[in-house]
């Protein structure tokens, strides 16, 4: 890795670095939560790291209004009670709560579709950061466009709040088609995916050259069932977040163990058998059908 | 002869990598297998434990009840590589700069005491050069990297890195064929697959 | 400076004396009151000026009818009890506001479209007054054209009442990218711009040559946490206004103190932190969703 | 050698200009530095306090624990340069022309007595020529300028202006190695800088 270098920093916060951490997430499940208590269920059920919000997803869509980055209080009380990584969600463009966020250690930040945005034209250049970013994508491009801004992690969009996987397959699925059919493009393709994506050209090679993102990529949006998680995974997710599907549902706890292991064992049906016997489908949170949602209630549509 | 790396969580992928790059640069033929289930690890000549989220690795190794075997496996000399997660659980005493100590399942082969995020969080992680006893000058890649607070024998530190707030740390052990490691050697080299590949194939 | 002088008077109000004045209140916050207490409540929080109001702009926006200037006894109550520079709004276009505020003595005065306009030609003439001004702008054009009227300080207008800074971020962008715009053109396309402004030449010049406005500029609109402010001065403000963010808040005495320290320290995330923790996320002052406003409720528009 | 400029609050981007220009004019090499924290108090061989709201630098100045380690400094003979805001913060007594007393905290250097907003409010600020001792003529802004109503040894007046309400007032005073001034030199002239700069550099 030779990306361009801006400012002169110590040895911190080197691309290796960022883009390292996330390798130790694989295989891994991220939970949203909004309080410690929720943290610590997350912890014991083995997740590998939590994402604090204000409101889940699900409350978020319900609430309207602004939603902004969650109480540095209620993070602060939650990094001192978990030892697994904890990350934060901060309103697209928004660089101060990202500051905040990277001063107060937070170990990996989500510049999320689901909180308000405050820049609907850039997104925030995340080289300027040590602290790793994640951003969500619907295809390959923007995918491409989050990384080239310094995005060391990436996840689908999915459709946050609805417990409807089907958004998360497609997008899952339209980033590796694409990426397929760079790997077989030569030189000028590559230069035509370049130009349309906005994207630099080596990026592009390196991500053909490697049949996949250059980071790690999770799957999000939607996931309510061991089931779900473990398609995500065969899908060619490397981990996964899961939103309201487990704190919106009657057993959390199990729920949250469930998905854990169904995500580490993915590639062992025998062992997601075991994972989707500790849920029970009348538990699940009662999902939305996405015919019934408005165009302008859609989340997947903010960002650029 | 068979290597494994234990793949419940982590960077199973880059570990699996080094030892392929490794055995390709010794010039022996060596089969790489992932370690999900406790019956992989039988006839294995040699064992990765990769760094991740020792919590979630020790509960999943714990709950598939592949963690005594691994304790035996480990115990009956299998020459073993742990890097930054592997080296928490191999350890005998762990417990957490912020949180105190932290009741998480341990294999407990190490002599020594762990003290996780030593350095601060992810935000402090860093690279460095170090000088390990046997291997000579590495690139060092630390994240959210323990150090070993204190070794007692026959476990030995080969490895020191200084550090402006933790000052000087241990960064490296080694304990007969156990090779524990605070950072990433497979993100930057493959020194040290290349010396437990060596002890598996017999000489020192 | 050698700007034109209208009327023979004596030294006081000299333009450096008035385009001074702001330089003094660099780094500061300015609060909306409607009262002493509150006014108070600002002072030991630190703030470096008052805005005196009859109501807060979230009441403006809800009562309706007619919206004039405070109470002078109010103001002079508010004069006589706390030592840091009080300013206060009048209507646009109101001369005589205008020289009642400047009679009493009050430091500095907003003409401002949050209250109702008495002229929708003109703006006031602010060369006549030996106070200082301030005035609302959305883009570069509208700032200098208050300049030249004689503002010694400028805002950005941002949608006041909402808690949402949105509005504020994009004005201040508009704003800067202007500004860089100018800052390679040469001779001919400032005299372009000039006339695209309406203003004279100097005036586009010497905005090119400082590459920055001539006068202090603060953002203001929207701004509800310590980590909006910080971003507000990062994004190259040198100060800014609080309106409903803080007394519509159930924590005004903590936000007040947060957004101080946020705005002083605000290159130190460390601090930032600091304050962001005084405040509470459930306290804040309940948004508005910028889609749900009518074009005609907009107060931006105001003004011209 | 390295000068600092509290930059809390206040036109701190005028002083830290004057003082580039000021080591310009004099041929020294200085490195112009914005003291924020207490640490950086450290090593300056001057130092600056701009205009601005006393209260607010004072009360950011308590709560960021640096009101002491700023009062050290000062004592420990390092040349400052306070101007209206700054002057308010060095003196000893400090009362307003309106709301009487303030309770403000101050760092209570400076023997002397000031009365702020003595010359009323905004409104009634105005430029003036003033003879500074030791300087010569200078164009003077005063800016809600306070005055100082009386000094005591070893602190003073090293200028006055008259003004048709105040009369005949101190507009600046010397206190061994501390210049406090109730005007603004660093809207209009370098001057006051240089001296600061020469006192550093260890002559007169």
């Amino acid at each position: 890795f030779t990306w361009p270098r801006p400012y002169p920093a110590e040895e911190a916060g080197t691309v290796k670095v960022k883009v390292g951490f996330p390798a130790m997430l694989r295989n891994g499940v991220i939970m949203d939560v909004t309080n410690v208590e929720q943290a610590q269920i997350a912890e014991e059920a083995g997740a590998v790291g939590v994402m604090v919000l204000d409101k889940l997803p699900y409350d978020v869509r319900k609430a309207g209004g602004v939603a902004r980055m969650a109480d540095l209080k209620v993070i602060e009380e939650v990094m001192s009670h978990v030892t697994i990584p904890v990350s934060a969600k901060v309103r697209i463009g928004h660089y101060y709560e990202a500051f905040l966020l990277q001063e107060i250690g937070v170990d990996l930040i989500d510049e999320s579709e689901v909180l308000t945005p405050v820049d609907d034209q850039h997104h925030i250049n995340k080289w300027f950061f040590t602290v790793p970013f994640v951003n969500g994508c619907r295809e390959l491009c923007e995918a491409l466009r989050r990384i080239s801004e310094g995005a060391s992690m990436i996840r689908s969009k999915g459709e946050a709040g609805t417990g409807n996987v089907s958004e998360a397959v497609k997008h899952f699925k339209a980033l590796y088609r694409a990426i397929n059919e760079l790997g077989a493009a030569e030189e000028e393709r590559l230069r035509d995916y370049a130009r349309q994506c906005q994207v630099p050209l080596e990026l592009v090679a390196l991500t053909a050259k490697m049949g996949r993102l250059p980071v790690i990529t999770f799957a999000a949006g939607g996931i309510a069932t061991p089931a779900d998680a473990a398609l995500m995974m065969w899908l060619g997710a490397d981990g996964v977040f899961v939103g309201s599907g487990i704190f919106k549902s009657q057993d959390p706890r199990q729920r949250a163990e469930a998905i854990v292991l169904a995500t580490a064992k993915w590639d062992d049906p025998e062992a997601v058998v075991e994972a989707q016997k500790m849920v029970s489908e009348r538990a699940a949170m009662v999902g939305i059908d996405l015919k019934t949602l408005k165009p302008e209630e859609l989340l997947q549509t903010r960002g650029l | 002869m068979k290597v494994g790396v234990l793949a419940l969580q982590g960077d199973v992928e880059e570990h699996l990598e080094a030892f392929r790059r490794a055995a390709a640069e010794l010039n022996i033929s060596a089969e790489v297998v992932r370690v999900k289930r406790a019956d992989q690890l039988d006839g294995l000549s040699a064992l990765a434990i990769p760094g991740g989220e020792s919590t979630t690795i020790g509960k999943l190794a714990q709950r598939l009840g592949i963690l005594d075997r691994l304790r035996t496996v480990v115990e009956s000399g299998v020459p073993t590589l742990a890097t930054c997660a592997g080296a928490v659980l191999l350890a005998k005493e762990v417990s957490d700069a912020i949180v105190g100590p932290t009741g998480q399942p341990l294999l407990a082969v190490l002599n020594a005491a762990v003290v996780r995020n030593a350095y601060g969080r992810q935000r402090d992680s860093f690279e460095a050069n170090v000088d390990v006893e046997g291997v000579g000058t590495v690139r060092a890649v630390f994240i959210r990297a323990p150090i070993f607070a204190k070794t007692w024998p026959p476990a030995r530190a080969i490895a020191h890195v200084d550090h402006p707030r933790a000052g000087r740390a241990i960064a490296a052990v080694r304990q007969d064929h156990v090779l524990a490691t605070a950072f990433h050697p497979e993100l930057t080299t493959t020194a040290f697959h290349k010396a437990v590949l060596e002890m598996a194939a017999g000489r020192l």
